[in-house]
């Protein structure tokens, strides 16, 4: 998961990693009041979940407390990328003497750890990776390797740092790799780290993303107000509501309610309701072992959704069972009852039990049953993904 | 023969006594699976189902010489437990959990390394060679004994291509789960080689999905098989940048799209199968 | 250098490896007011640099409080093994089921840390390595490995542990090597390590030395009273002094003074004195390039021990150059004046210079040169040492 | 011949704009070693008797072809130094400094075994060819060109030796200071070894000192060697447990008795000397 700039801007410099005293505004007068106390011009950052902000014009600058406080009502009521501009982050304007490029990231290639320096910064990476590849000097590190200061020096050289600026700059990357490491992170960049004018190094902006299998080993950055969330952007309220219950889910832009079983299946079945014509609404995991509970919800999530037509049911019994399927749909049709056309194939671990709870509660609740076609391992999946197609067209 | 695992496997459950470990012990016993002992911490001289339960792995391997392990433990204990069937001897082990750290499992991989071990996983749903051993959560019913090797990121998708295989009359040799975590022990390059050597198998099927670099690699390996490889992709649909449950399904850069992966397969000579009823049509081109 | 046990176990606690709840007692009162406190039997324990100190007598039990108050001023006014006794630790006495052992030291034979588990406590772990092999369980880890918890586990299934308590232990093994690490250590032991009657692990001794020359990293242990000192007992007045100097400096019980360049030939020429009859009143090294106030220093040291009946110099200069050495024996010569006779070799860097400096010296202040005889590299070393036996024997 | 160092080694100073380091640059410049560069982090661009001085060590070997190296820097920083010259491709490090951190040094041990470099150290006095280089803070006025080479964990002890045997009119090939540190990067044995294969070498004098078990270690490549080997050990009237300067010199278990070092010298065949004037009563045994 992505930090916004203002956080990993915190966690830098609890590792003495040179920023700004910036400050985040909310409100159009805050902007004003900040550049008011700073007394110079200053700059105006959306904070977005996202890349290549500056292009699409999340930045802005204002020489006055006044334009200030105009370019930030102008970012607050905007949005950039898609995303709604919830915060700024304000900092002074500094004389740029060159902008500069420190990244560590994963290799899932070669399964080390990357340390980036590239003389050219304040541009995409990639551009300059294509366009200068000489610009840029590597470091790759096994996982448990530790990093070497000397690496810093090289690093530093490259970036051009001489005297006293090569001490400083060097620890700023020792910094970030301590940085990387300590939050396993799985992306940390520095773009661009500026030289100002009066020879000192300042990260301009600063991106983390988190390997949110290890936040488990964070519990401070819950306490910071840095919270599980996408890696770009924020969730709607649906997923919010699906995260509530440890469901993953995310909203898609079409019509068919995806309840497969395996995120491998969800994934792939995403593609099958496109080729026959369809498009889904969501994209849904049940997790390792669901409880019939929580399957109950899942359903929720979908039978709610006002844009759903039809509901596309998969289940191929592994660590999750049959039985409890089963009876997590029956939890579902007795409580909440379905509203929409729901189509469903059931195999794999325990399904005789499963049909078998089917069966039963066919039998006394036949009403519940009446939106539902359940078919077994003798119907293809392909058949299953078209007919939910049909369903959703007919609406 | 199959490949990593047959009926003479000696295999532990490291995890027995809990819900899972437990619940698909049972299963795998009931598929034949040569299950010698399993381990929990601190319930040493239990026994779960009539097998006897250890603390660690060394009395495990030392009292039954056991050689396979599957891991039903907890996402934050993997690591550890892992590096301990490495250290005993443990030459091919097996990760059931989700959600592993990523350093944690660039860890393991390095001691894996070090050691030889073959590690699967972790959220992989196993392996199994049908009618001799079933490994980790997979469904027996939709397997039969046969002669197509099947290697997939994920349980769902290995439980649907072989449901297909079985109904059409091809059957499997050994179906193996990568896994859907972004660190994988082993990739589609390890257990494509083991394919090509294993002379049962006629043909491979390898699923692969968005996310990772795990396709683009398998190049080098698909172009130098004597054996058809048939190639699935899922995710052409998929929106970029969002984590689809898998956190290995997230695209990042250029090497993870399904446009990637699709070419690198192409490129290398696999037959692209785009629903499950594609498999059985392009296996009938080949006399196998 | 070696803490002591209540040092040691201050640390331990900070590991949570568990201890009693004992008690410093530097008097007869002190001891007896924990005696009524605890209201239990009591073991005192002489704090000595030194092992051995059960055997030796430096344990005593008490049953009441006026016993522990005899018990301590015992202990208090006698010296154990040659050291006195300025500290006791005062501990409940527990019901014990079994003494084991546990221990993590370097191997320099293979550069490995060796982590170790015997279930056979409480009595010399080389003893029973001679007796019993069998009973210890040795783990050879590379300086940079990780210590991994099952590990611990399969040491702690070696002493015994089962269920819970295997946990428990696997734990306290995990901890030792932590503190081992963390503080740069080269020998933790817990001998004995106790498991009580109601199935409680703890530690009945500690035992720590540390890497001298890693403390720098390490500043909280000054704060915590733990200093530099040698590995067995405390420091003399003048072993103290010459600290204060930074000279590395050892008394011994001989009467000749021994004023050696380097550690190498310290040691040497210790040897050389014993082969021609004499006894070096101390071991002293210059340290690497001395100044010369600081080579007048250690004249000093030695002209004022009363014992010193003469002085027997070498330098051959290399990191220590001549033309310093000679300027420092001319300030003590001048500021202090040298009482014993004294006989030198000099000669190696910059000897040219310092015969200079001698020559000049002597030509101004032919009186302070009355009591030293000065030879160069035409005279071998074995004569300067056999001359000093000569000088002191004339006393 | 002559080993680990001669007239061609290009050698470089990490430390060379500190007293220290300047002053035996001086020296080792005098005397004829051929130092190509020297480092001090952040005053890359000066030069230091008229030698260039880099910021890293990489640049030195990009730029002058570095081989060999000098360290005089705080003991805190030597790991960090020597390293950095290991990665850099440098494959002989002379660390001069004392006080080494064990830990560290056994960090340093294991990088260097990786790349195959050689490390010297800390607390030597150096390495030293007569008449060809000297490396690190031995006095030229000890050593003349001859055939006897010299192995020792003491700086002083070394010079007392080489003097001797130019005195004598054997001369030295090599005289080689181990270093007094608890951990070292080299050992007798390394270092005997290659005596044994250098031509000019015809006897190799020994002197070990009590703590450690770097003498007893020897014992086995000693037993191997074709040439005489003279050993001699100080500290036989030491006081035990006792820190006598250096921190080796610690008597720790029976390993590190000078008695056990004397004992394993004889077993081995080496011939053993009391004082410095006993070593060319044994050599005039021998026709060399």
């Amino acid at each position: 998961m992505r930090l916004y700039e203002y956080e990993a801007k915190q966690l830098f410099s609890q590792f003495n990693i040179p920023i700004t005293s910036g400050q985040v505004a909310e409100t159009k007068e805050q902007a004003k009041a900040f550049a008011e106390k700073t007394k110079k011009p200053v700059v105006l950052k959306a904070q977005i979940l996202s890349g290549g902000r500056g292009k699409a014009g999340g930045v802005k600058f204002a020489d006055t407390p006044l334009e200030a406080g105009t370019r930030a009502e102008e970012l607050l009521t905007t949005s950039i990328k898609g995303f709604p501009v919830n915060k700024i982050l304000m900092d002074e304007k500094l004389d740029i003497e060159k902008e500069l490029y420190l990244g560590i990231t994963l290799d899932r290639v070669n399964y080390k750890i990357v340390v980036l320096a590239c003389s050219e910064g304040g541009v995409e990476i990639e551009e300059v990776a294509r366009r200068n590849p000489h610009l840029i000097k590597k470091i790759s590190l096994d996982v448990d390797q530790r990093f070497f200061p000397f690496w810093g020096m090289s690093l530093a050289r490259h970036l051009g740092a001489k005297g006293e600026n090569l001490k400083k700059l060097s620890q700023i990357v020792v910094s970030l790799f301590n940085l990387f490491k300590q939050y396993d992170a799985k992306l940390v960049e520095i773009n661009p780290l500026f030289l100002t004018k009066d020879g000192r190094y300042i990260a301009g902006d600063a991106r983390m993303s988190l390997d949110d299998d290890a936040l488990f080993r964070h519990p401070e950055l819950a306490e910071m107000g840095i919270e599980i969330r996408h890696e770009e952007g924020e969730m709607t309220e649906r997923e919010k509501l699906a995260r509530g219950w440890e469901i993953p889910y995310l909203d898609l832009d079409g019509d068919i309610g995806m309840f497969p079983g395996g995120a491998g299946f969800g994934i792939m079945g995403n593609d099958f309701i496109h080729y026959f014509g369809g498009k889904p609404a969501n994209f849904m995991d049940s997790g390792g072992g669901p409880s019939p509970e929580r399957l109950a919800r899942m359903l929720i999530l979908l039978d709610e959704n006002p844009k759903v037509k039809a509901i596309f049911g998969a289940r191929f019994g592994g660590i999750s069972r049959c039985d409890d399927f089963a009876k997590g749909v029956v939890i579902f049709l007795k409580e909440h009852g379905l509203t929409k056309p729901m189509v469903l194939r059931m195999t794999g671990n325990m399904w005789q039990e499963g049909v078998r709870i089917f069966q039963e509660s066919k039998k006394e609740h036949p009403e519940i049953f009446k939106n539902i076609e359940i078919h077994g391992i003798e119907t293809p999946i392909e058949e299953i993904a078209q007919r939910a197609v049909e369903l959703a067209k007919q609406r | 023969m199959a490949i990593l695992v047959d009926k003479s496997s000696k295999v532990i459950v490291q995890g027995i006594t809990g819900g899972a470990g437990k619940f698909h012990t049972e299963r795998m016993l009931a598929y034949g699976t040569k299950i010698v002992a399993g381990t929990s911490p601190g319930k040493g001289g239990e026994k779960v189902l009539d097998i006897p339960v250890y603390d660690t792995v060394e009395e495990c391997v030392a009292n039954h010489d056991a050689d396979t392990s599957v891991v039903f433990l907890p996402a934050r204990f993997v690591m550890e437990a892992v590096i301990e069937a490495i250290y005993a001897g443990i030459k091919f082990v097996v990760v059931i959990p989700e959600h592993i750290p990523i350093s944690d499992m660039m860890t393991v991989r390095k001691e894996a390394q070090k050691f030889g071990t073959i590690v699967l996983g972790g959220n992989t749903a196993g392996i199994i060679t049908p009618g001799e051993a079933n490994l980790g959560i997979m469904p027996d019913i939709a397997f039969k004994p046969g002669r197509v090797g099947t290697v997939s990121r994920s349980g769902s998708l290995t439980y649907y291509v072989a449901d297909t295989l079985s109904r059409t009359g091809y059957g499997e040799t050994t179906c193996v789960g990568l896994g859907g975590d972004p660190v994988l022990g082993s990739t589609f390059n390890d257990i494509l080689a083991l394919f090509e050597k294993d002379e049962k198998t006629k043909a491979v099927v390898m699923v692969g999905e968005i996310g990772g670099v795990y396709e683009e690699m398998a190049k080098t390996t698909i172009e130098k098989m004597s054996k058809p490889v048939i190639g699935m992709i899922g995710g052409i649909f998929a929106p970029p940048g969002k984590r689809m449950g898998h956190a290995g399904a997230i695209v990042e850069g250029e090497m993870g799209t399904a446009q990637s992966k699709l070419k690198a397969l192409e490129e290398a000579g696999a037959h692209i199968a785009k629903t499950f009823l594609d498999i059985p049509k392009i296996l009938e081109k080949f006399n196998i």
